[in-house]
C-alpha cells in the first residue's frame, strides 16, 4: 500500500488546488462586476492617488536581503551536518565549526554597520 | 491503492515547464514576468532533481534560488526599474539574434547529439533508495572538510564585497 | 492495488476501491483537507473569542450554535458572494493567481505533519527541510502580489512583510538545527519517536525560546504584526483585496498558524506523544491548540514595534542566540547528557 | 525508467537557452538570468551522473550542493554590481558601461 511519498505529496497538491480553486473562480461567474473608475481606484484614504505606486523602495535594508541570502546557504549546510551529528566521529564535525567561525567575521562587520549607522 | 503512473510522462512535463519557462524568462516583456518564469524553471530542475533520488537537493534549490535569489532579484528589478525602457533594451540589434541563435543551437544539438550517440553506453539506472539522505552530510562533514573551508572563505568573501558595494552613501 | 476499471460496470467497485483506501482518507479527510480548513475555520472563532475575553468583550455571538461558532462560515459565505474588485492598473493575472498560490502553500507542507503514528499523508525523509522550503516562499509570493495591485499600501506593507519574514526566516532555521541534532533525522516522523521518553522543549529550551519568537514575527503577529500595522498601513499587503481573494488570503495566513503553531508541537512539544487514553491525534491537536492560544493572546496584550528595530532584533539578538545555541547542543550532546535523559 | 540521455538532452537544451540569453541580452538583469540557466544546467547533469553512476555515487550531489552556494554568493555579488552600475549611470544597459573603454 505504500506509495511513494513524493507522489503522494503531489497528489495532495492538486487536490488543494482543485478544492480551493473554486472557491476564486466560481465567484467570477455570480458576483456583479460592473467597472467603475471611482471603485476600481486604488485606496488611499479617500484621496485621489497621485505619481507611481511602484517607486517607493526602501533601499536602506537591501544589506539585509543579502546577508539573508548568504545565511540561507549557511542553514542548509548547517541542516546536512546537523543530521548527520552523531553519526560521523567528532574531530569530523570540526571543519564545520571552523566554517561557522569564519563566517562570524562578515556577520560581525555587517551587525557593526547595522548598528553604528542609523540608516540600515 | 496502486496507481502507475508513467515516469516519462512526469519526466516529459517537468521537461517542458522547465524549458519553456527558461525561455521565458529571458523573452518575456516585463522584467517581472521573466524572473516568476525563472523561478517556475528553478522549481522545475527540483523536481529532476526529486526524480534523481536527491530530495535534499531539491528542497535546497527550492529554498535558496527561489526563496532566497529570486527575492534579491525581483526586489533589485524593482529598485532599478522604469517603465517601458525594458522592452527596448532587450532587442537584439541587427543579425545578433540571428547570430546567437545559431550559436547556442548549435552548441545544444551538438552535445545532445553526443549524448544521443552515446546513449546505448551509457549506464542504465541501479535501483532506487540507495542514496540515503543522511550520507550527504556524511560525505558533506567527513571527506571534503577543505572544500567547506574555502565555501565558508567564498561566501565571507561575496558577503563583504557585496555590504560595501550597497553600502548607502551619504 | 486497484485494477483501473476496463469496463463501465467495473467503475463503482474501483471508486469504491479508491475511496476507502488508506491514502484517499488521509488526503481528504483526516490530516487532509477537510480537516485543516476545519480547524483553520475554528482557529479564526477562537481567536475573536479570546481576544474579546482579555479585553471584557464577548466577541461573535450571533451566527449560530454556542457562542457564535458558525461565524467562519457566515464569513465565508459572506466573502463568497462579494464582488472581487480588482484596482486599476493592477497586474491582472498576477493579482488573481497568486492568493491561490499562497493556500497551496500553506496547504502543502500539511503532507509532512504527522498527526499520529500512521496520521501523516507522506512521511518524506526530508520532511523538516520541506516545510521550511515552502515558508521561505511566503515572502516571494507577498512581493509580487504587493507589485501587483498598482497601490501604495500594499507595497508598502508588503516590501515591509518580506524584510520582517527574512529576518526572522533565519533564526528560525538555526534554531531548528539542534533539534536535528538531537533527533539525529529530518524526518518529522523520526523526529517526534526521538521524543518518547522526553520532550525536546528541556534539553533544548533556549531554541525553543528563539524559534517561538520567529514563529510570532513569520506569522506578523502583534507585537510583529508591521506589514498589517492598521494606523499607518490600512491592512497592509491586502488592503486591496476583497470577496474570495480576500477570504483565500486570511485563509492562507490562519493556516500557516495553524501549520507553525503544528510544527512547534512536533518540533518540542513531543508530537502525538500522550497518556494514552486519548487516542495520538488528539494530543497532537490539544497541544496544537496551546500553542496557538499563546501565539494569539500577545494581540490583545502589547504594543507593536518599529520596522528598524523589530529587523535589528531578528538579526542581532536571534541570530546570535540560535548560533551559540548551536555550540551548546554540540556540547550537550558530546558531554553524554543526552545519553544520561535516555535519549 | 528514464534514461541518461534524456536528462542530458534536457540539460543541452538549458545550456542552449542560456548561451543565446548570453549572447543576445543587454539588460544586465537578464545576462545574469542565463548565466543562473547554466549554472543549474550543470547542476542537472552533475545529479543525473550521480544517480545513473553504479554503485550510486554521494560527491556528485555534493558538488551540486558547492555549485548551487557558489550561484548563489554570484546573485548577491551581481545584483550588488548592478545596483551600483545603475546609480552611477542609471542604466543597466551592459554596453553603456564601457566608461574605463582606453
Amino acid at each position: 500500500m505504500a506509495l511513494n511519498p513524493w507522489l503522494t505529496v503531489i497528489i495532495w497538491a492538486i487536490v488543494v488546488i482543485a478544492l480551493t480553486g473554486p472557491m476564486l473562480t466560481l465567484p467570477m461567474f455570480w458576483s456583479r462586476r460592473k467597472p467603475d473608475p471611482f471603485r476600481d481606484m486604488p485606496f488611499e484614504s479617500g484621496q485621489v492617488p497621485q505619481g507611481e505606486a511602484r517607486h517607493r523602495l526602501v533601499m536602506q535594508y537591501y544589506p539585509y536581503l543579502l546577508m539573508f541570502v548568504a545565511f540561507d546557504v549557511v542553514g542548509m549546510f548547517l541542516f546536512a551536518w546537523g543530521m548527520s551529528f552523531t553519526k560521523i566521529p567528532l574531530y569530523a564535525s570540526f571543519p564545520v565549526l571552523l566554517f561557522l567561525f569564519l563566517l562570524a567575521a562578515p556577520l560581525g562587520y555587517a551587525l557593526h554597520l547595522a548598528l553604528r549607522r542609523e540608516n540600515w | 491503492m496502486e496507481i502507475a503512473i508513467p515516469p516519462d510522462l512526469v519526466f516529459v512535463i517537468l521537461a517542458a515547464v522547465t524549458l519553456i519557462a527558461a525561455v521565458l524568462a529571458l523573452q518575456a516583456k516585463e522584467l517581472i514576468y521573466g524572473a516568476i518564469a525563472l523561478g517556475i524553471s528553478f522549481i522545475g530542475i527540483a523536481g529532476f532533481f526529486v526524480f534523481l533520488d536527491a530530495p535534499y537537493l531539491a528542497m535546497l534549490q527550492i529554498a535558496v534560488y527561489v526563496g532566497a535569489v529570486v527575492v534579491l532579484i525581483l526586489f533589485t528589478i524593482m529598485l532599478v526599474r522604469r517603465e517601458q525602457s525594458d522592452e527596448l533594451l532587450d532587442r537584439p540589434e541587427g543579425g545578433q539574434g540571428a547570430v546567437g541563435l545559431w550559436l547556442a543551437g548549435l552548441l545544444a544539438v551538438a552535445i545532445a547529439g553526443v549524448a544521443a550517440l552515446a546513449g546505448p553506453n551509457l549506464p542504465a539506472a541501479p535501483p532506487a533508495g540507495n542514496l540515503p539522505v543522511s550520507s550527504l552530510g556524511l560525505v558533506l562533514a567527513a571527506e571534503y572538510p577543505i572544500p567547506l573551508v574555502i565555501l565558508a572563505l567564498l561566501i565571507s568573501a561575496a558577503l563583504l564585497g557585496a555590504l560595501v558595494l550597497a553600502k548607502v552613501e551619504k | 492495488m486497484v485494477n483501473l476499471p476496463a469496463t463501465p460496470a467495473d467503475l463503482i467497485p474501483f471508486l469504491f476501491a479508491v475511496i476507502t483506501s488508506h491514502t484517499f482518507i488521509q488526503i481528504i479527510l483526516f490530516p487532509g483537507f477537510i480537516h485543516v480548513t476545519l480547524v483553520t475555520a475554528f482557529l479564526t472563532w477562537y481567536e475573536r473569542k479570546i481576544i474579546a475575553r482579555i479585553q471584557l468583550r464577548i466577541g461573535p455571538l450571533y451566527a449560530g450554535g454556542p457562542g457564535g461558532i458558525l461565524q467562519p462560515i457566515a464569513d465565508g459565505v459572506k466573502l463568497i458572494f462579494k464582488e472581487v474588485m480588482i484596482p486599476y492598473k493592477a497586474d491582472k493575472p498576477l493579482f488573481l493567481a497568486i492568493p491561490l498560490a499562497l493556500v497551496v502553500m500553506a496547504a502543502l507542507p500539511f503532507a509532512v505533519i504527522p498527526f499520529g503514528q500512521n496520521w501523516v499523508i507522506a512521511n518524506l525523509d526530508v520532511g523538516l527541510v520541506f516545510v521550511f522550503a515552502m515558508i521561505s516562499l511566503f515572502p516571494l509570493m507577498i512581493l509580487i502580489f504587493a507589485w501587483a495591485s498598482n497601490s501604495k499600501y500594499p507595497f508598502l506593507g508588503g516590501l515591509r512583510s518580506l524584510f520582517q519574514q527574512v529576518a526572522y526566516e533565519i533564526p528560525m532555521w538555526i534554531s531548528a538545527l539542534s533539534i536535528v541534532m538531537l533527533a539525529g533525522s529530518l524526518s518529522l516522523v523520526d523526529i517526534v519517536n526521538a521524543q518518547a521518553r522526553i520532550w525536546f522543549i528541556i534539553p533544548a529550551f533556549l531554541s525553543f525560546i528563539v524559534f517561538f519568537i520567529s514563529v510570532m514575527a513569520e506569522l506578523e503577529r502583534l507585537p510583529f504584526d508591521l506589514p498589517t500595522a492598521e494606523p499607518e498601513l490600512v491592512a497592509g499587503w491586502f488592503t486591496e483585496s476583497s470577496g474570495a481573494i480576500f477570504m483565500l488570503q486570511f485563509l492562507a495566513l490562519y493556516m500557516k498558524m495553524y501549520l507553525m503553531s503544528s510544527l512547534v508541537t512536533v518540533l518540542f512539544l513531543g508530537g502525538w506523544w500522550g497518556p494514552a487514553f486519548l487516542p495520538q491525534p488528539v494530543w497532537f491537536i490539544i497541544k496544537t491548540l496551546i500553542v496557538a492560544t499563546f501565539i494569539i493572546i500577545p494581540r490583545a496584550v502589547f504594543a507593536r514595534i518599529r520596522v528598524d528595530m523589530l529587523i535589528r532584533i531578528g538579526w542581532t539578538r536571534l541570530l546570535i542566540v540560535a548560533l551559540v545555541n548551536v555550540f551548546l547542543t554540540v556540547l550537550l550532546i558530546t558531554s553524554g547528557l543526552t545519553a544520561i535523559l535516555g535519549m | 525508467m528514464v534514461s541518461l540521455t534524456s536528462y542530458l538532452i534536457v540539460s543541452a537544451a538549458l545550456l542552449g537557452i542560456g548561451i543565446y540569453g548570453l549572447s543576445v541580452k543587454r539588460n544586465a538583469i537578464r545576462i545574469l538570468f542565463a548565466i543562473e540557466i547554466i549554472v543549474n544546467a550543470a547542476n542537472l547533469n552533475f545529479a543525473a551522473f550521480t544517480r545513473y553512476l553504479d554503485p550510486p555515487l554521494v560527491s556528485g550531489q555534493v558538488i551540486v550542493f558547492y555549485s548551487i552556494a557558489a550561484a548563489a554568493m554570484e546573485a548577491a555579488v551581481g545584483l550588488a554590481l548592478i545596483l551600483i552600475a545603475f546609480r552611477l549611470n542609471s542604466s543597466i544597459d551592459v554596453r553603456k558601461l564601457n566608461k574605463l573603454k582606453g
